[in-house]
């Protein structure tokens, strides 16, 4: 096996999360804020990527849950003057609760099925939230607490820093154990999983619920950074987005989720001077991704960068797709 | 609340009950032939939609004139899309087809709004009437353009139905449907049908926004509810059948009407009308998860 | 019957498919140690009677008894847990994960199981199977025979009791099936205990101690091959009359 | 008694050599089988269920990619109409028809929801654009088989078994084929019926259609085969004229159901 340089990119990883740490107060407000929203939609694809891309539940409802997040808590706090981490976690506690219920209803729904009934369930919930506009101030949108006390966004940078990375970490505990392997296998089939052992019904409810908390934390922090939430952030052009980023980065793996979550967000600034162009022509690369790299553009990119430190023999045994000969017993 | 207005309302959601079923009758066609879920079919509609006001305005056809236009350029759009994107779901090697068509069409929905949006404008746009004015009757008033636009509803269903029973090419295309197989042995080339599904349920979609335009204006995001409208009548009638999607086009239409007629808070009826359309698709799905897609057709298979 | 202590039992069991009745109040036992070869003519409910008797499907009628346990209906993750293991009629990997990885899954589903005890086993049975070599190959890159052999393989790391083969032996060329008859050979002396369906009659009646065969959704047979080869009922099932 | 057998010996109207075919890689359900087809002739291709009788029939009619193997009808290669598929050529299925070949899989493969005409007038699919024609040949259908005229407008999912059958057959001889490749024609169909059915088979021979067809009821199967195959884990294992392989069944069925280490070719 691999010895010694094993694990390099790990060290690069820290590497640029501590320079990132270290020069953010560099970052103008305006680029600070964009890092911010791609920390915050780096949460939701990564979450949604532990749905769609290790199950295969390709839920449309994750921004819902998001949105769910955030009127929770701001409701609360503004309601009961709790303190907002508080806040948060109950939003979070109610998206996993809902996330769980919605999880085992959907249990028997697979594919397109499970995309209709999901984007229902938002559709409803959007509907919900524009609706009842003397709790939730409707279209005009439901001013909520701000997090820090402050004009300046840098506290808010190190927040969403703090809650990526711990998020990170804990799908990435999930995706390394065993359980990470059980939700693979279900994807895989569901069939043969269960004649296997593992336990289906019970870790897609699960994973149902534990996604819709981390788009529950995405949301909550969502609102209590930019002040106001409107039901737009449930509808589906935010959950479009989402989908462009997660499936453009590859929705198979963590890391190349969150890649595809920052570099969409960067791309739209960067593209800003094309004004509206942005969003079709995110369609339009979405649709050729789909059509011609359907693992995603960084997926490659990230194999590579896995297997930087390894020596060449083990890169050379790790390909995957070398056809075999027939082997006798 | 008179009698007068829920008869207006009934009267209503019978036009939107056809519109809806004109939609969802594509959406069942191209399911049962290409075994997809369509997405982006709201977006087609909405396509045609525009299609339809911008022949009128810059080219000076007659509204209905302009809604076979926008039929033809919108079929022939389709089949463009369907060959540039859903051919990989006929190739063996296409892996979780479930998955790629749902994202193709997810995709494909989000491109041609925004492409809408931008070039189109974001605001809403209204053609001319096909026939200004209304009709009284007693009390009830209606206008010309809703009642035109379930006729011609009717009618294109009514053709629909002729070229699917009637004609060599429309039974073909249910053969193709039933059995894939079989209809090689008789030796059919199921291949070209894909496009031919794709590009009438396109059609029918385009008509349904023509029609619908004059009544509601257009706007780029015009397709999202009804597409998923589309879906609940598919799921609540659909087997696949044709004469289901319009019966339960019309039941959601109706539904739909007398839940605003009769919701108590005025002012929230219209916002909640379309919840409980997806509140009954939610429930529909949750008794037969697999959808009730194709299932007369499917089971043969 | 043999005479060994009774493993699973299938008691009146009736399945059925619409108007179709694919199991029709069939009676299957399987004791400690058995080597049982089910056959019978396409059609006749081998593989439905394979999926009620592994918790894939629910009967309609009468009950799955496993170790005098009566399972009403359990789920099929319960029946692995408890030792029941199975492979399918056209081969069902974990087609995106490695080799590997395709044998941790049911391994890991153990309770108490740790990871590198786990590894260390499916290493073993990867190279019992000849397989080790492809440890890191994604299962879907695997050959036909080889994804059978696989298939073999993540039943073993269930450390099964008993181990259902649906057609092992399918269009798996000679020199490989003669392998496979060798490995369920081994397994069986080493006390598992199978139940293996398949056509190829000549594999069957090498391996198989005791012959149930099944016809039109009945059992019309159950006892020593030899005796089973003179039944006239078999041989007219199989004769299409 | 076989008439045909009397007449000079036919040339094959099919030839296949030596194919080999399967559906997964890797495993080769087919492993280089021989057969041939002609005009007047019922051949038979019996053999215990799983070796590859009904893949046989399959890869004939191009519902399988050829792995090796070649396939001549009518004294011609099948030319590549599919170029970027690997093996030897071959012709995509809904081809077959123009080419003589009509294929009646295990299931009658009729269109369910459709009524009896429009499955048949489907079955002309090759002469639509000839309104006259087609009508001449529903008529004619309906006049060989007056049960089908009956019911003309009834769905064909509503016949029972052995009208389906006759439905499939009268729907096959729409385009005017001359090989008939039949795989279980009685599967699922009440006994009562069978007899008719194999006579219908029989008398297609005797207009001088060349059968070949698969069975597991082979008692029946041999009473009308001129000719028999007996195959065996993607081979075959013995063929001869009916006069070799009749008299005791039930000892070919027991010979070949277990068949010990003879059988083997490798």
């Amino acid at each position: 096996m691999t010895i010694g340089m094993r694990g390099l990119h790990v060290y690069i990883l820290l590497a640029a999360a501590a320079l990132a740490l270290v020069f953010a107060d560099r970052l103008s407000s305006y680029w600070m804020h964009v890092a911010i929203i791609a920390m915050f939609y780096g949460i939701l694809a990564s979450s949604w990527s532990l749905l769609a891309g290790y199950v295969g539940l390709f839920s449309l409802g994750h921004m819902a849950f998001a949105s769910i997040g955030g009127y929770t808590s701001g409701l609360l706090v503004q309601w009961y003057g709790i303190p907002i981490p508080l806040g948060m976690l109950a939003g979070i506690a109610v998206c996993c609760a809902l996330g769980g219920v919605i999880g085992w209803v959907c249990l028997r729904m697979s594919g397109p099925y499970l995309a209709i009934f999901t984007l229902g369930f938002a559709e409803i919930v959007r509907i919900i939230f524009a609706t009842e506009d003397d709790i939730t101030s409707g279209m005009a949108g439901l001013h909520v607490e701000r997090l820090f006390d402050t004009p300046s966004r840098l506290p808010y940078f190190y927040a969403a820093f703090a809650l990526l990375a711990v998020s990170l970490l804990l799908m990435g505990l999930i995706v390394r154990s065993r359980w990470g392997l059980f939700l693979r296998a279900i994807r895989e089939d569901e069939q043969a999983a269960s004649a296997s052992g593992v336990a289906v019904a019970r870790f897609r409810i699960l994973i149902f619920a534990i996604a819709s908390g981390f788009a529950g934390l995405a949301g909550g922090f969502y609102g209590h950074y930019i002040g106001i939430l409107t039901p737009s952030l449930g509808g589906l052009d935010f959950m479009a987005v989402l989908v462009v980023m997660t499936v453009l980065g590859g929705m198979e793996r963590l890391p190349t989720a969150v890649g595809g979550a920052f570099a969409v967000e960067f791309l739209l600034e960067i593209l800003r001077g094309y004004g509206q162009w942005r969003l079709p022509l995110f369609g339009l690369l979405l649709l050729l991704t789909m059509r011609f790299a359907r693992n995603g553009l960084l997926a490659p990119l990230w194999l590579q960068f896995v297997r930087l430190g390894e020596s060449p023999a083990v890169t050379a045994t790790a390909a995957q797709d070398v056809p075999q000969k027939e082997p006798g017993l | 609340m008179t009698w007068d207005y829920v008869f207006i309302q009934v009267a209503n959601g019978a036009v939107i009950g056809i519109i809806y079923a004109l939609i969802a009758v594509g959406v069942t066609l191209i399911f049962s032939i290409l075994k997809i879920v369509n997405f982006a079919h709201g977006d087609l509609y909405m396509l045609g939609g525009y299609c339809a006001y911008y022949v009128i305005t810059l080219l000076g056809v007659p509204p209905l004139g302009a809604m076979f236009v926008s039929m033809a350029v919108i079929f022939a759009l389709a089949i463009i899309l369907e060959r540039l994107l859903l051919t990989p779901l006929y190739d063996d090697a296409t892996e979780r087809k479930d998955e790629y068509g749902l994202i193709v069409t997810f995709g494909l929905a989000f491109f041609l709004r925004n492409v809408a949006v931008m070039v189109f404008g974001p605001f809403p746009l209204k053609p001319p009437s096909f026939i200004p004015g209304v009709q009284r009757l007693g009390g009830l008033v209606i206008t010309n353009d809703r009642l035109f636009a379930g006729g011609v509803g009717i009618v294109l269903i009514g053709a629909l139905l002729w070229f699917m029973h009637r004609t060599i090419w429309g039974q073909a295309l249910d053969a193709v449907s039933q059995s894939r197989e079989s209809a090689a042995i008789v030796g059919i080339n199921a291949r070209r049908f894909n496009s031919v599904a794709f590009g009438i349920g396109a059609a029918l979609a385009a008509a349904a926004g023509a029609l619908i335009a004059p009544i509601f204006s257009l706007a780029p995001d015009m397709g999202v509810l009804p597409n998923i409208h589309a879906f609940v009548i598919v799921i609540l009638g659909g087997m696949g059948s044709v004469g289901g999607s319009i019966l339960a086009g019309l039941l959601l239409g109706e539904a739909e009407n007398l839940f605003t007629a009769f919701f108590p808070d005025p002012t929230r009826a219209l916002a909640y009308t379309n919840a409980f359309g997806l509140l009954v698709l939610m429930v529909v799905l949750v008794f037969r998860p697999q959808g009730l897609f194709g299932r007369r057709h499917l089971r043969m298979e | 019957m043999s005479a060994a202590a009774e493993l699973l039992r299938g008691a009146g069991l009736v399945k059925r498919f619409g108007g179709i009745v694919a199991n029709d109040a069939v009676d299957f036992a399987v004791g400690e140690g058995d080597l049982v070869g089910l056959i019978g003519p396409n059609g006749s409910g081998k593989t439905t009677l394979i999926n009620v008797l592994t918790g894939h499907l629910a009967p309609d009628g009468g009950q799955v008894v496993l170790r005098g346990r009566p399972m009403r209906g359990a789920a099929a993750h319960v029946y692995a847990a408890m030792g029941v293991a199975r492979t399918f009629q056209l081969t069902q990997l974990f087609a995106r994960m490695t080799v590997l990885e395709n044998l941790l899954v049911p391994g890991l589903t153990r309770p108490g199981s740790t990871w590198q005890a786990v590894a260390r086993r499916a290493r073993t049975t990867l190279e019992f199977l000849n397989l080790a070599h492809l440890e890191q190959l994604h299962a879907k890159n695997l050959s036909g025979g080889q994804q059978k052999l696989l298939e073999l393989g993540r039943c073993l790391m269930l450390e099964p009791a008993i181990l259902f083969l649906d057609e092992p032996f399918a269009g798996v060329h000679p020199h490989l099936r003669d392998g496979l008859i060798k490995r369920i050979q081994e397994l069986h002396s080493a006390g598992r205990t199978f139940v293996v369906v398949d056509h190829d009659m000549e594999s069957i009646l090498r391996v198989s101690q005791r012959l149930v065969v099944m016809a039109r959704g009945r059992k019309i047979a159950d006892g020593p091959p030899a005796e089973v080869r003179e039944d006239q009922a078999v041989l007219a099932a199989y004769a299409g009359l | 008694m076989a008439t045909a057998s009397a007449a000079p010996a036919p040339s094959p109207w099919l030839v296949a050599r030596d194919l080999v075919a399967g559906y997964l890689p890797g495993i080769d359900i087919l492993r280089g089988v021989s057969v041939e087809a002609a005009r007047g002739q019922v051949r038979c291709v019996l053999g215990p269920n799983g070796t590859g009788k009904s893949t046989l029939l399959k890869a004939l009619f191009g519902f399988l990619d050829l792995r090796q193997g070649e396939i001549r009808l009518g004294g011609e290669a099948a030319s590549a109409t599919s170029p970027h598929k690997l093996g030897p050529p071959r012709l995509e299925p809904h081809e077959m028809g123009r080419q003589g070949v009509a294929y009646l899989p295990q299931r009658p493969s009729l269109f369910p929801h459709l009524s009896v005409e429009v499955n048949l007038r489907l079955g002309a699919w090759r002469y639509r654009g000839d309104r006259k024609r087609v009508e001449e040949l529903v008529a004619r259908a309906c006049e060989q088989f007056p049960v089908l005229a009956e019911r003309r407008r009834q769905a064909a999912g509503t016949l029972s078994g052995g009208q389906q059958r006759q439905l499939e057959i009268a729907r096959s001889l729409m385009q005017d084929p001359v090989l008939f490749l039949i795989d279980e024609p009685t599967a699922g169909i009440e006994p009562r019926v069978t007899g008719m059915i194999y006579d219908l088979i029989k008398s297609l021979a005797a207009d001088g259609k060349a059968i070949l067809l698969v069975d597991q009821n082979i008692k029946r199967a041999l009473e009308i085969a001129d000719y028999v195959y007996v195959m065996r884990t993607g081979t075959v294992l013995s063929q001869g004229s009916r006069a070799e392989f009749g008299g005791d069944t039930e000892a070919l069925v027991a010979r070949w159901l277990y068949a010990s280490g003879d059988t083997r070719q490798e």
